[in-house]
């Protein structure tokens, strides 16, 4: 393969020829070899930085090949392949584009070498999934691709300005580790963060991904975050803020998960949820943690990505994902069901399922750098984590009352995809080695050990005990159709209220000025109007003693004037 | 030919069209491609100059003097020739259109349109390449006259009460504020040449500057600064290749063009920036951003929203003058032709929803992008450049204005110009998102599955409207990979006085 | 526990066909029972190896599993208590938000009218 | 012979039409009238076109009537100013009688039109002594001679309304208290003084020293004249007198006569009481400025809500003075210069305009703006005409009203008066909505039903072309006028002993 600066050409090349390709079979054919194609411009390239040159005095670098990006190249490669064999079905353009340059994008962004490239694949994921989201075709997709993309391109402004006074400080527009240290770095933190779905930045998350087509869902679930995952632990590794807000990212999303109906929603908190464990171990900053973040990022892509393929396989034939329409479909989707709970063991991280091998990292990074509450935390999320994802998602999709749905096995092309999935999450949790041989930095960690598979499965277990005890009890809380407030209620509620409430005090305001304006104006126009109309004083036609009287006015003013 | 001679031929070439498209006026065929052909060479020439002028040339042509000191005179230095190569180039691609547009929407008489239309550049062309500021503001008041007659062409009266609020604006800000200026410069200095470094430092003290800068700032009534911009709404009811060429390219530019110009070659902005006569400037500018975007917002009338987005846009490069420092000058200039390539592409393809669909109003549009999907696409790129993002050419001048005001320490305007990407996105990516993916009125209670069905075939507009529209759409992405050469051209221009020989 | 299909196997695919009975209240009880026995087994499981822990309580023994039971019942518990105030209908923000359509869209026979969100 | 009739120029330049005025009465019929007249202008042009030449290239010229050397006899004295002021009258007189032909064929009997161009002559006739001489009782007797040739020209629009009568007579009354007024302050320098010749007069003057007798002449001769140039609120006479007049009568009239009268004031105030600075610029300050301001404003409003377009121009005109008034308030270099270009260029540009009304009174039989809606589609030359004449009045660049206000306003900020300056550009957005109302009318509004209209006759569009076209020259080229304006500025400030503001 010729070295061509960056893999995200091959997919934006191929996002322009895509339309024109007929037929359909040709084109799916080609759409799954884009991430092939890709994977292999950097596949065997060494590390160093590809693509460089100078654009208006600043240095760009497009590829930067080193082990942290190689691993999300990687992973995404991957990702992409999955979801796009997934959506083998989908006969939609839009999507089909927009999926490559989204995929493009999140791989542009993860190898870009300095800040304005990072910039420039940054909006472009912002751009290109949000049609994931529209060509669901509702009005209420609409809606929320706007909320969507106006809080993506708002962390793309926002770290454009980090950008810019980042460059106006230091000279450089290099992408490296940088601390918290003047508003520049702030600004990129906060536009990372967004991205990322910090604790309050996080509604967009569980907004989106329920809105989008099946696969588009999917799709979204790998790149977005995971980039901002992997542009903290490029830029703000050992921060010791990302510590305590990832520890809360792991938290609060379990309880919103507990009682959210849609069980994309549910996922989207889970993958909130999960996303802070990668957050906590960037802050710690240890080898050992990032490793753990990386290694974390990258089953969690596969088996999210599994549980939104179920869910979707779910709702493809259904059409509909909310808990209480769904239950009792082992009967017609055995397989589904089962690619469902290997990835809900997974994200549980039984032993022998990915999850185990990822999350340990964490936990065990946070205990060396003795950080006995965020260690806390993260076990109790551990249980949580069961909770909606491990437990719920199946139980009651596939299981529970029997809501009558009598329909088909998921398609061929569906079952393919979860299955290859589904091999990974077991096969990474099996052979650890194979993941850890390509962390960023040496691993000398042994996830098997008997008292961790032990503490593991009593934790585990236990928990599923519980659910059982309150079950049988009636006091697990039913599933209603409801939605459930979260901080988007300040911008979709308290926003537009305060906002109309603005508008109506400067409208009345506006109005009330203007009439009195507009009043005075009008009776200065009438008044200009009466003096000077045709029938005012001064174009009437004068009698001539009035205006000898006028003579002797003027006459008599200069005439004074000239004795003074 | 010499230089000097280019630049005559550059200003004769659509004098002369305004004759020979009246002569030809009887014969619509000939007189649409005599103004086709008259754009394509006056293009042509302009990109002779362009290359002299890259080549360090400054041709300076003196044609009369008018009054004893004051002179009408033509030189071109980079800013000028910037903007010139704007107008002209997308003059040519207006006129494809106008014939597309004229014809689809049976508008009345064209002669007189293709008449003004052609003065119109020629007034845009004679103000870029003004030598001196008196020259300016006469051909400022040219460009006035003459694209009166093509605001009120409908002669509804709508579009009398439109073309009035025109003039109306126009006329006042540029003789009550403007000729004002324009003269108390000339009483200080003594001179109206146009001067690297400005000719007014050590002439005026300094508490006046701010006032004479305000006269100017609100002289330039075509800059739409608030709150002297209703004019550019009032004159939506033209029709729309001269929305998309004049009140997206030609007057609004000559507009932020006379005001950069102003700044650099009038005041200097090394002497705006030490006396921080501009601050007050930058804030208005920043004002005008954010009101006229909110404005935009609850615009339903799509050129209107147009229109208000038009008034924000020009802001940003006031805002790149007012900021004083040479990267606002390189941000304003290079938002000069990003902005022109992406608010033509969108005027246009308001017409060409006009004339293909009879649409005005943007809550009309649901579902309307698969019937004319080449042009909601053209819409989307077009729009995504004015937003500010990659890989649209907007983004890069929205990159040096951010600089500025890095450079001038103006942490707020920072946030302003962001504040303003998000409204950007808010009233104008909705619109074909709307046209794409919304299900049309009525249908979406029920059929879910009905907004996805596949299209009926398209319906899009003339041939002669699709084209400009496509190629500008492409310019807009064109610009984004090409902005290299445009910032070299720009650190050209002189913003430090020569020093003396 | 509905029973509404109970004994309905035909038409179910093989795989389906083996899980079948498996929502029996007596086959429920069976696994609950099961799994029960399982984790009492584990609990005690701690007594017979060496716990190599990080902090002083993980030596108690069991405690990963008694703190998993406590905690997930308080998770269940803290998220009713949650609901009691964040609960609002479907179309609470509007009319046609994206949580309202799938009704919409499943509808009695999902395949049959209004068709499905697009894929 | 070409000496001797090169050294008797100045005589010439008033004997001519004064001569030729009696012939012309004899003519009889029209045409010959006509056409004797016609070349009589010409020639009278010619005349101060050479006279003009002599004067701008150098030294005044001073021609004693009879070789009776001053001041016991009359002194004609040309420098450059009223050699300009000449050039204008006789200029716009030459231009005017081709336009006349058919104008006043359609609006006056073919038996009275000999006697019409007889007055137009002795109008002519008078408009001209008055600026060529140097006496100034003579100039008194040179502005009855214009002025009542101009009541019997205004009255002989009685053909076409009635209430031309009416304007004369008024016009006639007002007139005759102007002059009474000028003729009495003459007669109190004449007391002090013992002279008439202007030049004797000012050294005579000078010597005296301020008295009462002085400023009360000053302030009888400031209003006499005040009153023929209808100055604010001395116009009353003006609207009227234009709007019922012969078209071509309005269109010379308003060309020359009040700025025969501004040319009055001016070679008064400086070559004549050029004495007390302090006096004359308290006059000039406390009554004139204010009095031009309000007359920039008042009358403009005034036009802006006039219907028919002859009353309309002649309110514009009113204001037009106000401008001129304006630039001699001011009192320095500048502000003369922009009174004396403007003299120029108001003559160039009313005229041309009244020349276009009255196109459209011949053809569209009406000059009320309603009546003249689309317009511009049948006559589109005349209202192109119109349109061009309509932004020289507004001022916008490329137009000789352009360098007026340049002047003005240049003035004002000279002298640091801003808010004069914004008041200057405020009245020319005035100008702004009464030009664009007919514009608006001829080209946006359709034309009423069953009105048919030809384009004007190329005999009366020629000259109205002729005078836009000089408007539109000397806008983008009025180095000329500049000179001769800034020269003539010069002689008075030379002549006059005003301690000069500079």
């Amino acid at each position: 393969m010729p070295e061509i600066g960056t893999p995200a050409l091959v997919y934006m090349v191929a996002a322009l020829i895509v339309p024109f390709v007929r037929p359909a079979t040709l084109r799916q054919i080609l759409l799954l070899a884009v991430p092939v194609l890709g994977l292999l411009t950097f596949w065997q390239l060494p590390y160093g930085t590809y693509g460089t040159f100078n654009l208006m005095n600043m240095h760009i670098g497009l590829m930067r090949l080193d082990a942290l990006s190689y691993v999300f190249g990687l992973i995404f490669s991957l990702a992409a392949f999955l979801a796009l064999l997934y959506a083998w079905h989908v006969r939609d353009t839009v999507q089909q584009v927009a999926t490559l340059l989204y995929a493009g994008a999140g791989l542009g962004a993860v190898f870009a070498a300095d800040l304005v490239t990072l910039f420039v694949f940054w909006e472009g994921t912002a751009i290109a999934s949000v049609f994931l989201i529209w060509a669901r075709r509702t009005e209420g997709a609409y809606a929320t691709g706007m909320r969507y993309l106006i809080v993506q391109v708002g962390s793309g402004v926002i770290l454009l300005a980090g950008i810019v006074l980042f460059y106006r400080e230091t000279g450089s527009i290099a992408f490296s580790k940088m601390g918290l240290e003047s508003p520049a770095t702030w600004a990129i933190f906060l536009a990372f963060g967004i991205k990322c779905a910090f604790p309050l930045l996080h509604n967009w998350l569980q907004d989106a991904y329920p809105a989008a087509t099946i696969t588009g869902t999917v799709t979204l679930s790998a790149f977005t975050t995971k980039l901002a995952v992997y542009a903290l632990a490029r830029g703000y590794p050992g921060t010791e803020l990302l510590i305590y807000i990832g520890a809360t990212m792991t938290l609060f999303p379990v309880f919103f998960a507990a009682v959210e109906n849609n069980l994309r929603r549910v996922l989207a908190y889970s993958l909130n949820n999960q996303l802070g464990f990668m957050v906590v171990g960037v802050g710690i900053g240890t080898p050992l943690a990032l490793n753990g973040t990386v290694a974390h990022a990258f089953c969690h892509i596969l088996y999210k990505a599994l549980l939104f393929m179920s869910v979707g396989a779910v709702m493809y034939r259904t059409g509909t994902s909310k808990a209480s329409e769904l239950g009792g479909l082992y009967k017609s989707m055995p397989l589904t069901m089962i690619f469902c709970v290997v990835g809900a063991m997974s994200i549980s991280a039984f032993p022998l399922f990915s999850g185990f091998i990822s999350k340990s990292l964490i936990l065990s990074a946070s205990a060396d750098t003795g950080h006995f509450f965020v260690w806390l935390a993260l076990v109790v999320a551990s249980v949580g984590v069961l909770e909606h994802s491990g437990i719920k998602i199946p139980y009651f999709t596939f299981f529970a009352h029997d809501a009558g749905h009598r329909v088909k096995e998921a398609p061929f092309h569906m079952l393919l995809a979860m299955g290859i999935t589904a091999a990974l999450c077991i096969g990474l949790g099996v052979f650890p080695s194979l993941l850890y041989g390509i962390l960023p930095y040496a691993v000398d960690y042994t996830p098997y050990t008997v008292t961790h598979v032990v503490t593991q499965l009593q934790l585990l277990l236990f928990a599923g005990l519980a659910f059982a005890v309150l079950i049988r009890t009636g006091l697990y809380p039913a599933e209603i159709r409801s939605v459930n407030l979260d901080f988007d209620w300040t911008y979709r509620r308290l926003l537009p209220a305060a906002l109309s409430g603005v508008a109506y005090l400067v409208q009345g305001t506006w109005r009330f000025a203007s009439r009195i304006v507009m009043g005075r104006v009008d009776s200065l126009i009438a008044g200009v109007y009466r003096a000077h109309g045709p029938q005012g004083p001064l174009a009437r036609t004068w009698p001539t003693g009035s205006m000898v009287l006028w003579i002797a006015v003027l006459l008599g003013m200069t005439l004074v004037l000239a004795y003074i | 030919m010499t230089d000097a001679n280019a630049l005559l031929l550059a200003l004769a070439i659509p004098t002369i069209a305004t004759f020979l498209i009246a002569a030809s006026g009887s014969r619509p065929n000939i007189r649409d491609g005599i103004s086709v052909v008259a754009s394509i060479a006056t293009f042509a020439v302009v990109l002779r100059l362009l290359e002299s002028i890259m080549a360090g040339a400054r041709p300076s042509v003196t044609l009369v003097e008018v009054m004893p000191g004051l002179v009408i005179n033509f030189s071109i230095e980079p800013l000028g020739m910037l903007f010139a190569t704007v107008a002209s180039g997308l003059w040519i691609v207006t006129a494809i259109y106008s014939i597309g547009y004229m014809r689809g929407a049976h508008e009345k008489k064209q002669t007189r349109f293709y008449i003004c239309f052609a003065l119109a550049i020629a007034a845009a062309l004679a103000i870029a390449f003004s030598g001196n500021l008196f020259t300016l503001f006469i051909f400022y008041e040219v460009l006035t006259l003459s694209t009166y007659p093509l605001v009120a062409h409908k002669e509804t009266p709508e579009a009398r009460a439109g073309a009035r609020v025109y003039l109306g604006i126009l006329m006042t800000t540029s003789i009550l504020f403007l000729l004002v200026a324009v003269i108390w410069t000339w009483n200080l200095t003594g001179t109206m040449e146009f001067r690297a470094g400005g000719i007014l430092e050590g002439n005026i003290d300094p508490a006046f500057v701010p006032f004479l800068l305000a006269l100017f700032a609100f002289g330039i009534g075509k800059a739409a600064l608030m709150p002297f911009h209703r004019w550019l709404p009032a004159a939506m009811v033209a029709p729309t290749p001269v929305s998309a060429l004049l009140h997206a390219v030609a007057v609004v530019k000559a507009g932020v063009f006379t005001m950069l110009k102003v700044g650099t070659y009038i005041f200097g902005i090394g002497f705006l920036g030490r006396t921080g006569a501009s601050e007050w400037l930058v804030w208005l500018a920043a004002a005008t951003i954010l009101i006229a975007s909110i404005i935009a917002l609850t615009k339903d009338d799509l050129k209107a929203r147009l229109a208000y987005s038009t008034v924000s846009q020009l802001s940003y490069i006031t805002l790149g003058m007012a900021l004083a420092n040479q990267m606002g000058i390189v941000g304003g200039a290079m938002h000069i032709v990003m902005h022109a390539m992406g608010k033509i592409t969108l005027f246009m393809c308001a017409g060409a929803i006009y004339v293909a669909a009879h649409k005005t109003k943007v809550s009309e549009l649901d579902g309307l992008g698969r019937k004319m999907p080449l042009t909601f696409i053209a819409f989307t790129i077009a729009s995504l450049s004015i937003i500010g993002l990659p890989p649209f050419g907007g983004a890069w001048s929205k990159w040096y204005l951010l600089l500025s005001a890095a450079d001038a320490g103006q942490l707020v305007i920072i946030g302003v110009l962001m504040l303003s990407s998000l409204l950007n996105v808010a009233y104008l990516l909705s619109i074909p998102a709307r046209a794409f993916f919304a299900p049309p009125r009525g249908q979406m209670a029920h059929s879910l599955g009905a907004a996805a069905s596949p299209s009926k075939g398209w319906e899009e507009a003339p041939l002669f409207c699709l084209v400009p529209i496509c190629l500008t759409a492409l310019g807009c992405i064109a610009l984004f990979f090409a902005v290299g050469g445009i910032y070299e051209y720009l650190l050209s221009i002189p913003i430090l006085p020569e020093t003396a020989p | 526990m509905t029973d509404q299909s109970n004994g309905k196997t035909e038409g179910m695919p093989p795989l389906a066909r083996l899980l079948s009975g498996i929502d029996k209240p007596r086959n429920v009880a069976r696994l609950f029972y099961l799994l029960l026995a399982v984790c009492v087994a584990l609990g005690l499981a701690d007594f017979f190896y060496s716990k190599h822990g990080y902090f002083a309580v993980e030596e108690f023994p069991a405690i990963y599993g008694l703190f998993g039971f406590v905690v997930y019942a308080a998770v269940i518990f803290l998220a009713k208590g949650l609901r009691l105030i964040i609960k609002r209908p479907e179309n609470y923000y509007e009319p046609f938000a994206i949580d309202t359509e799938d009704e919409r869209a499943a509808g009695s026979a999902p395949e049959a009218t209004g068709g499905k969100p697009n894929a | 012979m070409l000496e001797i009739i090169e050294a008797n120029l100045p005589a010439l330049q008033v004997v001519v039409p004064l001569v030729a005025a009696p012939v012309c009465a004899m003519l009889g019929r029209g045409g010959r009238a006509w056409a004797f007249a016609t070349g009589i202008s010409f020639l009278t042009f010619a005349i101060s076109v050479s006279l003009f030449a002599t004067a701008y290239g150098g030294s005044p010229i001073s021609y004693e009537m009879g070789s009776w050397a001053p001041p016991i006899g009359i002194e004609y004295r040309i420098d450059v100013l009223n050699a300009f002021v000449l050039m204008i009258v006789s200029g716009i007189a030459a231009f005017v009688m081709p336009y006349a032909r058919l104008s006043v064929a359609s609006e006056i009997p073919a038996e009275r039109q000999a006697f019409f161009y007889t007055a137009f002559l002795l109008c002519l006739t008078g408009l001209l002594g008055v600026t060529i001489t140097g006496d100034a009782f003579n100039v008194f007797v040179f502005l009855e001679i214009s002025s009542l040739s101009t009541y019997a020209l205004v009255a002989s629009g009685a053909w076409r309304n009635k209430r031309a009568l009416t304007a004369a007579y008024n016009y006639l009354i007002m007139g005759t208290v102007g002059a009474t007024f000028f003729v009495i302050g003459i007669g109190m320098l004449y007391m002090i003084t013992g002279t008439l010749n202007m030049a004797d007069l000012a050294v005579r003057i000078a010597e005296h020293g301020d008295s009462r007798t002085l400023r009360m002449g000053f302030v009888f001769i400031f209003i006499g004249i005040g009153l023929k140039l209808a100055m604010f609120p001395l116009h009353l006479w003006l609207p009227n007198a234009y709007s019922f007049a012969p078209s071509a009568v309005t269109s010379f009239i308003a060309a020359t006569a009040t700025k025969v009268a501004v040319y009055v004031l001016l070679r008064f105030m400086f070559t004549v009481f050029g004495f007390d600075y302090a006096f004359q610029a308290s006059t000039l300050e406390n009554v004139l400025l204010p009095v031009a301001i309000v007359a920039m404003f008042a009358a403009s409003l005034v036009a802006i809500f006039q219907d028919d377009l002859k009353r309309m121009l002649a309110y514009s005109s009113i204001a037009q003075i106000g401008y001129m008034l304006l630039g001699l308030a001011f009192l320095t270099h500048t502000g003369l210069v922009a009174t004396i270009v403007h003299l120029f260029n108001h003559a160039v540009t009313k005229g041309a305009l009244f020349m276009v009304a009255g196109c459209f009174v011949l053809s569209a039989g009406t000059s009320s703006i309603s009546g003249l809606r689309g317009v511009g589609r049948d006559m589109p030359w005349t209202t192109a005409a119109f349109v061009a004449g309509g932004l020289s009045l507004i001022g916008l660049p490329l137009t000789v009203g352009f360098i007026s206000k340049w002047y003005l306003v240049q003035a004002s900020l000279e002298l640091g008066w801003w808010p004069v300056a914004l008041l200057i550009m405020g009245s020319s957005l005035l100008a702004i909505i009464y030009v664009w109302r007919v514009v608006e009318a001829a080209y946006l509004k359709p034309a009423p039903e069953g009105v048919t209209r030809r384009e004007a006759p190329l005999s009366m569009l020629v000259p109205a072309w002729i005078l836009v076209g000089l408007s539109i020259w000397f806008g983008i080229d009025a180095t000329l006028t500049t000179t001769a304006a800034s020269r003539a500025a010069d002689t008075l400030i030379g002549s006059s002993q005003i301690l000069w503001q500079e």
